[in-house]
């Protein structure tokens, strides 16, 4: 029976991974439907076609080398190694080879214990998530082909580089930098690679004026962004949930179970402060705060999902969800034109995300989480920066004046989204 | 005959359209607009900026009428499109020098 | 091994618990966007907002009370008893303890056999869709913070009251008021909440015309309608697939798959209906009924989705298809201006499904029935329109007359949820 | 233990199914927004009132009768039997009495290893399924109720029959025809039968001009149809990951992974070939396109998504991406007018399909596939030519050209789909 | 110098544009509006409740046009226009004083 | 007086707003109109297929002004509606018989 048992356990592990990889494949539609909302009608055809198109860049480059380098030998702690295409997968014998009769985590050994294709699908998404982060903050000015240009360097190199120090045993996981499911590993990084590429490509038209006020450029269609958020919401389960990375005993089943339960009330949480935050500051709820503080409060739960209560869990995505309002106000001051709220959503709140862990994990130190910001910023701003500078000097990464004015809609894509519909001019 | 045309409060419509109609005018055209004037648009605030709404949803109601009947569709717009606030809107009247039901080919008075 | 085998059940029934958790959640979406193609423009950016606060305020105040008096040990039968916040989870020493080496439902004894957190999330997500059937009935009118306070109160108190003495051990389920997934606990208690709401707050403007007449007020965007009653069927395989509470041993898999395939009968039945039903009584094929129908079929067969046949399940549904179209024309004949049809799909349906138990469960009695539908009523009427009154006098639950013409997008949210689009006026 | 173990993993296996059949169930939302997206907007509601319906009454008619024709014993290898209803499931005993301690495919003898029920859900998604692709193809000038009907035979009978041929054990399993999840028995099918509809049907007026001119008709609401092909892509891991039909040992476990895996590089593959295409061809970056390549890709791995390595697997689906834009482009040249690329997507994609298994299943033989495609073809065309003649005889299946010009909606519905949005006439 | 303007159906836009065309008139600006007329609108029935839809979807052209064309303007959209049926419109025919072409100043005929 | 109607560039109504405003004139009414002219449409690919874009969005400015602003204002639209390139638009200026203030009843300049 030994053996079976064994075998069931691989298949549960397997079976939660895909299910799990399956819940953030779904992130895509909520990032898409998010951007869409927020971006204004001539933008949306566009975004949608960079959201679809990023999303299987990332598929395919992470399968062609990314996720050979990330979980390389690697040359040193820093350097990872490279390797191309996918490898097979494990024998039931390999499975069975070791089994000690103990199921639970400490009990594993060198054991395989779920299937080595289901974690790369597992892996997969969640550079696609990182890359979906991006598309938002620089919506509605950029280039398509350069977006997709920087898509493949991005899912194909910068991500599983960084992914490598932390997640493929490198000098931040030497370190003791603990981030559970990627606050900073997959958000922070998203939303500093999209710092770099709005720094570089300024703000949309008409967003700021000329003595320094702020202009209004209302999302098109709430309830495609609200319908985002709810899917993000949906999907979180998955890439928190699935960053357990077993459920098949007793102890890795309860974590995952806190996990889902703390994400679930970190993200009501963020909402809840999101919206009153806003009625303060601006006498009206405005939704697409409260949608943003959803965000915030995903993020920032996600460096550690498990070890706080559930009130510390909703207590950590209020805080989240006030500080996104607030960074959102300060980043329009310094003419920071994020369409979205992404660099908010998923930078500054990641950050508060990864200081909070120190909140309840004895594991985690400050210094450690400190290091591991300054690292993935360091590393991932500066190459993000070259690489979207290559590509201005190449083929240039904004569009002319008139294609944004006539809208990436019609001049990239040649079609509009809503073309039956009579829009304001 | 003339042209009254009517910058109306888009909520009036219905009760215009009706106080039209008994007179027995059996016709008009109505348009989506939008109005800028002395009634003052407002600020909004969306995620913290400023978003200035300048002009304000009115409806435009066009009523083609022979000469005698002006007056009374004049008075009968004024009455039923009033709140006594401003930006009630305006009527205007305009010539029209001749008129064609495509259908029949009818022109002048018989054509409305 | 026979731990091992314990400790696998508990695994497998612990994530179907959690994937169930989140098929549930994902309602929210469902009614967010059920209810947003149903309003009128100028709502919907509000009902967004109500939709996402209200599933974050039911989350935190279920954590914070609401789970613990639902399942406390009561003070008697009637009154349940009062706790906050949620405790720890059970070891696998305790799972391990009373394992009989049989892993039927039988055979569990005292045996903890899933991870009480994954029931938390559980019943959390249930409070949640209880909550979301209000905020559709009172749309388009009622003040939003108005709305917010009730569903502190609703989701803190008067559910988990009323779910003790059901699903807490309280006098219902002493009596044998069988209610497999809640027709009666949720849907038909939403719905009364609803009922009292509405009747405090009177109809939208312009519903009801002066000489009786009723004025079709259409609903903004079908697709999103539409679109929410296909994530409400998937959600409910959740809602009503995870009620069983056990899948690890072949007759639990057996009733859970019964389960799903009544579910989807008994939607399917109502569509059908529904549809047949709007053709002859209006002559055409009104969308907005098939979808009520829908709901209908789901709500009706949630009392039992597990002993009926297939063929009885599609038929349980059809009936509730027929009841919830002649239930929306009788409600509008009473000037009961309900926007989407919570009140009719919910609550209507609701009382169907609760008695269709009788048709073939043998251990529910008519009796039973009729006190569990009357004692959820009575309380559930008599404490919400307690509440709605005292907001009424406190801050006043009706936008003004003013707000509501423009819209309580504008009024409440301060922007407007297609702003580039066209609208007529 | 061992009736303990074989317990667990028939649970699991019946969890797999169900998880995967609601999966499926998710494609029929995936249908319908895509649908919803690409029509014009007067035709938006019908379009929405048919998905909605033909679900259901796929539902309800295979319940009754499609299922036993499926998996009938059959007269002989081409002629089915015929029976009613739903049955009852395994007992414990039953999944104990065969149970030899090997949990692998070939240890399972005849012993039944998952709920006979689930199995019934899962298959009955399917034919909603092949019953989707129909809707869009005929989109727009079909009359609602023939559409119905046709539906009534197409998932009662038509898609029975050739199911029982190769997945019910007839003479296509018999001759090797190699189809794992169905590119040709569920997605080549759907696409015959609307293509024999369409060729009755004609095409929508002015779609084709006086001097052979071919026009554009914009689809309606393009974030729509993405969030569709997002969903379609959700749910096909249901599709082809439950088509394993075993996840609980080592082996399935890694099977079912790679199908995950493969599945999703496929679309990718579709979504980027198709964009590079479009942009070579006509200029720019067609959305519609990467949307219709992305379910070329998915189809076009559907009938072997196992067996490719990963890079394989994402090289099949970018050929299916070029094949659907010729195929759209050649279908328009050809007068066949398919508003939503239905028959190119899942009717020439999925020929391509059936043939890629050559490319690395040895199982398959070419002429083995090439007789299952043209069985389907012959039976599924025929019948359908027929079934639709008949309608058309008996209650006309095409709108009057005033209904047309109107809009399904307002003809059929009695509604918009969009009323207050102002609209181009 | 005249203005035409024409309240046509809809479906009929592509057919007048062209008729206009063909007699050499190089511009006209269309605007989307709603008519009441003679032919009634319908009531719909929506979820059993009553829905009627008084205004009906119309086009309105404008087309600024020199005297010597103005018969055959208002002759070649009686014709492309027309069905015939209950609906198809008017034309009106006003007085212009001044024209104006924005780009180059130009005015009266040669600004057309 | 007399009403001015210009159509222009949709994105360049503020500029017009605000130069019509600056002249002192407080009130204007705005319709989104499509154009059909010497700036021809284009042809975009859907597809695969061609779509004719014929009619190009433009927006309509009715200004009712008094006699003696009559030229100042058209100046002022002019200059800041013109881009220099084709399709800037064009002025139209027709009598007004009579305005009527609906709020006051006010008429005749002291309408406006
Ligand atoms: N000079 C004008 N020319 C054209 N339309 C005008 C003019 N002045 C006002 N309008 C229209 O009338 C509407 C109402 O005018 P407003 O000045 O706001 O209030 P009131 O009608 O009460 O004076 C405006 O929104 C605008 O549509
Ligand atoms: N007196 C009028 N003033 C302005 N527009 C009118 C008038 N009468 C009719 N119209 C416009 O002409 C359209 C057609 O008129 P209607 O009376 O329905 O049919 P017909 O043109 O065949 O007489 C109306 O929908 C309306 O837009
Ligand atoms: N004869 C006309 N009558 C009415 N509107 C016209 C006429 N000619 C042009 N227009 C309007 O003016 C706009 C600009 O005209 P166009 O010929 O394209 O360029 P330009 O104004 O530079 O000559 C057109 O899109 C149309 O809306």
């Amino acid at each position: 029976m030994e053996q079976q048992v064994a075998e069931l356990a691989y298949a549960l592990d397997t079976f939660y991974f895909l299910i799990s990889g399956a819940l953030v494949m779904w992130m895509a539609a909520g990032f898409t439907m998010l951007e869409a909302g927020l971006v204004r009608n001539k933008s949306t055809a566009e975004i949608l076609t960079k959201n679809i198109a990023l999303y299987s860049i990332a598929s395919v480059m992470f399968m062609v080398v990314g996720y050979n380098i990330m979980y390389s030998d690697g040359i040193n702690s820093f350097i990872p190694g490279i390797g191309f295409f996918i490898s097979g997968d494990n024998t039931p014998a390999d499975v069975a080879a070791g089994f000690t009769g103990d199921l639970s985590y400490d009990g594993l050994g060198d054991r395989p214990y779920y299937s080595d294709r289901a974690d790369f699908f597992f892996q997969v998404v969640f550079v696609a998530t990182a890359m979906s982060i991006i598309s938002g903050a620089v919506a509605e000015r950029m280039k398509l082909w350069a977006f997709l240009a920087f898509a493949v360097v991005m899912t194909g190199f910068i991500y599983p580089i960084q992914g490598f120090w932390s997640w493929g045993g490198g000098f931040l996981d030497e370190l003791g930098y603990v981030d559970y499911a990627g606050s900073g590993i997959v958000h922070f990084t998203g939303a500093v690679a999209a710092l770099a590429g709005v720094l570089l490509l300024g703000a949309r038209k008409g967003k700021y004026g000329p003595d320094g006020q702020i202009n209004a450029i209302p999302g098109a269609a709430l309830p495609l962004a609200t319908l985002g958020v709810l899917i993000l919401w949906l999907g979180w389960f998955g890439f928190n949930g699935g960053s357990e990375l077993k459920v098949s005993d007793v102890d890795s089943a309860n974590n995952v179970a806190a996990v889902f339960a703390n994400t679930n009330l970190s993200a009501a949480g963020g909402v809840i402060t999101a919206l009153i935050m806003s009625r303060l500051l601006f006498g009206k709820a405005d939704l697409t705060m409260a949608l943003n503080g959803a965000i915030a409060g995903l993020v920032a739960i996600t460096a550690d999902p498990l070890s706080p209560s559930p009130l510390l869990a909703a207590i950590i995505g209020g805080v989240g969800g006030v500080i996104v309002v607030f960074s959102i106000v300060g980043l329009d001051k310094l003419k920071i034109d994020d369409p979205v709220g992404a660099i908010s959503a998923h930078g500054t709140a990641g950050i508060w995300g990864v200081m909070a862990v120190l909140l309840s994990n004895g594991d985690a130190t400050f210094m450690g989480q400190i290091i591991g910001l300054a690292a993935i910023f360091a590393f991932v701003f500066v190459t993000s920066l070259i690489v979207w500078f290559i590509l201005k000097l190449v083929m240039g990464i904004r569009l002319s004046e008139e294609d944004e004015y006539v809208g990436a809609d019609v001049a990239e894509c040649g079609l509009e989204a809503y073309p039956e519909f009579v829009k304001k001019s | 005959m003339k042209m009254i045309t009517a910058i109306i409060k888009p909520f009036k419509l219905d009760d215009v359209r009706e106080a039209i109609s008994e007179i027995g005018v059996q016709g008009m055209t109505m348009t989506e607009v939008k109005g800028f004037g002395r009634q003052r648009g407002h600020t909004e605030l969306y995620r913290g900026a400023e978003y200035v709404v300048d002009f304000l949803p009115k409806v435009k109601l066009e009523v083609a009428v022979d000469g005698e009947l002006v007056d009374r569709v004049v008075e009968a717009i004024s009455k039923s499109a009033s709140t006594g606030k401003i930006g009630d809107g305006k009527i205007f009247i305009t010539p029209i020098e001749q008129v064609v039901r495509i259908r029949t080919g009818e022109t002048g008075a018989e054509a409305l």
